[in-house]
């Protein structure tokens, strides 16, 4: 893939609704992971994402967001429009920002069933979670379900 | 008798295959092959398990879960996989179900402490029976006295048999749990825990099964049993010493107050007030035995690998052949005979002092255990101080039966010269 | 600055040698050298530990104490010789004072649910640090929230040096106890622990030490230190994990009640009536964690057959190298500047997360951990999330600090970017 | 020794008050044990000796004789007659009787002081603490500890 259009994909999937599903949002992760040879290049390119985050609106930055089980605090506002659900996230890690930006990629946009029903197989799939999952310092885990969570009930609510 | 007895040995049990895999079943004592007759005490290990140990602490030791590092990434990994394989091991619905503690002992004075102090009051009854292991007496006698409860045994028969109809006269209302022995470990009898759960649960009591004595030896299913609690050590299911499980129901772990407080088992702390971490962690208080625990779970592999219906077949055999012979010994009685019993064999010898007996028999290179094997008052309800004690596991041979029976032979010959 | 870091760098210890005493040293992760400096969470295992413990499960695994056979009698000797070399340690005066727990929390848990329960009352106090780990709060704040009692930490200043003016207004008529942390965890701070004990003592107060820091990097008396109780982990000192010590004066471990319950620490049980074991059995119920336990021997052999004054007097270099290298970092602030200090090193940097810094760190191969390190009134004292921490053992080198250094300054580019 | 008087001798410092003193009957009982190749054939010698051990009469076996900390029952009947401390025992263990033989044939007939000093090395030059000293099952300390502890009552009694 030639790199600056990488890059605008990117930011478009980033800050718009996605178009394309799950499915192919994580494939195309996976794609851009397999480009890399080891941690530390993983490590570094999931910093640039986090550094590249849209920031979280402060108001936002309530403890009714903040999301438990991690060592950094970690905040996720979410509401939905046209029956799609979209999350904004925020944290003082950069790290955490960048898988942040790896899930919003993927669920960001998406409908509220195909978030509930997401298995996120790509997690595995590009050696994150033998670095971040096993260890409570990291909230992956407790993100993920955040995220569902908030399907479940903007589901409910919509019905 | 022979052709019983032949009968009983084409078990298809490949003994000597099975027992290359422990070391220390080679060992020689005073000269002597060892004949190792005292797995209920503790079993051996494969040499699977103690290579565990040394991986682990070769290659990945560090601090669990709150490191960000490599080792401790992979520790962390391997540690909570083996909450999983524990988990399905004992068909428990959730690993949340799982608490790693150090043994059986410890399970049952986590729970009579942390359930007993907010459950039980004045004039309530713990029924316990005749025959459980002195760590299911205990921690309910302490418990018991500082909330002025009452610890209450179901007798058992001369057999050792469990006396189910006293046990329904005794469920009374007064009674706010039920704590029993699955399989005693100086008779050997196999009690009805599924029957005493059904009865318990009728009226809404919890029941705790000890299965110390059980998980090595038959397959445990708690959802099958639907016991409340369900605890045992590692050390005598080929895992190390110092590690072992207590299974709850969620809604049991949810509901009770944490035991130990410090490291793991907080979510937040300070001075103004402290919030707990979820269960299971909510009991695992300080750094856990990491290694111990990443070892427990290759012997539950080794445990899953194996046939395990043939191995137990052959425990069994190994047992009935024990007893056959030993009872065929003038002298010689056996203690505890019920029909549902594993492989462990207790016997006295008329005039003959079970420790001077269990001493000679260790002259031989023969380990097996004497005395009253914890277990007081099974002794004192049958009127014997003691008894000796041939535990058998898998790995145990027909020739080593032989070499026991000889052994008590010459024994009672020298003793009650 | 280079002069006093060559003459730091002077020091007589062969450290080359001692690392090839640490196989796990020898690791490669994500293709670049090991560093390991998270000794605080938990320290590595010589190779003769890891031996120690193929050796007893190769050769003499069996349950102790109450087995008249070879292998239980070897067992047990081996056993029984690690409380005298424990009593050696510590320079306790008699091996009654050593109990065998999984690590110090449990032991802290222990004091605290045994000596609390009965000694703790309404409007009482027990005073600890603001640097304590959690796990000498949560047991302290379990025991005093059901006795209607109070934990009150002594507060420490913006160097982490502990207020002992405060400390003296703080010790009235209301404290029943003083728990301390000998070296804290986060900070590396040590506390004048023997000046503590001497001014609780004049008012008849007990004082626990939580030395899980100390004793692997400097030498412990209590008799010395006059301290009440004392109790450490067995893994933060080169053996194993699932072992811990606590020790007790005889008069305190004598009139406090068991804590847990079961086999061991018996002397004889039944319905009617239960009577204890002497101690130190009183405190050791069920089945102990034997293979740790004599692996723990074989650690403090290990540390008894080294240079220890060289050995500490290298951590110190290291700490005092990397102090030195890292403050000399733009936007890098140590925390924890005490002047008593050990081998330690907890720094922020500013717009720089501790954790990303950690996870980068790990990235190079070098395991440091982040966050409160279970200090959390720690940080909240000092007003900060958290801190990465470097911590050292005698086999670390100067050249992994300078690996430290250059993945700092390096993470900081990155992160700061 | 020809074993005749071996015989005798032994019987003799059993039955009457020791003439000899304890370092010179330590090095007896070694010499005896010497003889002998393994634990298989130094236990049944202590059994030899528990058996001809002379009971103990059926009044002294109280509950204030009985010495706590065996897994068998064991009795110890102390007296002192002329300046010199005779022990009888009994128990139910055969091995137990032997050991209490090995000690009674060094202790029994010594003056209280040399008791409560003795420190009964031969136990370890035997073997025999190997076997029994660490268990708990086997009282051979507490044993030990009894007959200092009459000693030291009888001494300070006498005084
Ligand atoms: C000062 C201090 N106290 C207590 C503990 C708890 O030790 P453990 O987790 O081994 O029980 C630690 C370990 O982190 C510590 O550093
Ligand atoms: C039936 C039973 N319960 C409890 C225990 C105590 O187990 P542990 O000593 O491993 O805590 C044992 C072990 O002897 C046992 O056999």
């Amino acid at each position: 893939m030639i790199a600056w259009w990488k890059e605008l994909k990117k930011e478009f999937n980033y800050y718009v609704h996605n178009v394309k599903d799950i499915a192919t949002l994580e494939k195309e992760i996976i794609e851009d992971f397999s480009l890399f040879d080891d941690w530390t290049e993983k490590y570094q390119y999931i910093i640039e994402l986090g550094q590249k985050l849209k920031p979280l609106d402060d108001q936002y930055k309530t403890d009714d967001r903040k999301i438990k089980g991690c060592q950094s605090s970690v905040w996720l506002h979410a509401y939905s429009n046209d029956g799609r659900i979209y999350f904004d996230a925020d944290s003082d890690s950069t790290f955490v920002k960048g898988e942040i930006a790896l899930l919003i990629n993927v669920l960001s946009g998406q409908k509220p069933e195909d978030i509930v029903a997401a298995e996120l197989a790509f997690i595995d799939a590009i050696g994150l979670r033998q670095h971040v999952a096993v260890t409570r310092a990291n909230g992956l885990a407790a993100m993920i379900k955040q995220m569902k969570l908030y399907a479940l009930g903007l589901q409910s609510q919509a019905v | 008798m022979l052709p019983e007895m032949t009968e009983i040995n084409l078990q298809p049990f490949d003994v000597e295959k099975v027992r290359s895999d422990f070391p220390v079943l080679a060992q020689h004592v005073y000269g002597k092959p060892l004949v190792y007759l005292d797995n209920a005490a503790t079993s051996q290990k494969p040499q699977v398990v103690i290579d565990a140990l040394a991986d682990y602490y070769t290659t990945y030791n560090a601090n669990i879960h709150r490191g960000v590092h490599f080792l401790s990434q992979k520790a962390s990994q391997a540690f909570d996989d083996v909450r999983v394989k524990v988990k399905e091991f004992i068909v428990a619905s959730s690993e949340r179900e799982i608490v790693f503690v150090r043994g059986t002992t410890e399970a049952i004075n986590l729970i009579a402490s942390s359930w007993g102090r907010v459950n039980l009051a004045a004039g309530d009854i713990v029924l316990v029976t005749t025959m459980e292991h002195h760590s299911n007496i205990v921690p309910w006698q302490m418990i018991c006295a500082e909330r002025g409860a009452e610890v209450v045994p179901i007798p058992m028969d001369d057999c050792g048999v469990l006396d189910m109809q006293a046990f329904g006269t005794l469920l009374t209302d007064r009674v706010k749990f039920v704590s029993v022995v699955h399989t005693s470990n100086s008779l050997g009898t196999i009690n009805p825990v599924k029957q005493i759960i059904e009865q318990a649960h009728a009226r809404n009591i919890p029941v705790l099964v000890d299965a110390a004595q059980t998980v090595a030896h038959q397959a445990v299913d708690v959802q099958e049993l639907d016991c409340d609690f369900l605890v045992f050590s590692g050390h005598k299911m080929l895992a190390p010493t110092g590690v072992g499980v207590l299974y709850g129901k969620e809604k049991h772990l949810e509901a009770m107050p944490p035991y130990q407080g410090g490291g793991e088992m907080i979510s937040s702390v300070s001075f103004s007030g402290t919030t707990y971490n979820e269960i299971p962690f909510k009991f695992e208080a300080g750094t856990p035995n990491i290694a111990d625990v990443i070892s427990l779970g290759v012997a539950i592999d080794y445990l899953n690998a194996m046939d395990r219906k043939a191995a137990a077949a052959w425990e069994l055999t190994l047992m009935k052949l024990t007893s056959e012979k030993l009872s065929a010994l003038e002298h010689v009685r056996l203690i505890g005979t019920a029909k549902e019993k594993s492989a462990v064999v207790s016997f006295i010898v008329d005039g003959v002092n079970a420790m001077d007996l269990g001493m000679f028999l260790d002259t031989l290179g023969i380990a097996v255990r004497t005395g009253h094997h914890c277990t007081e008052p099974v002794m004192h309800r049958l009127g014997i101080p003691g008894t000796v004690r041939a535990s058998f596991m898998f790995y145990n041979t027909a020739a080593e039966v032989d070499r026991l029976v000889e052994g008590v032979k010459k024994g009672i010959q020298l003793l009650r010269a």
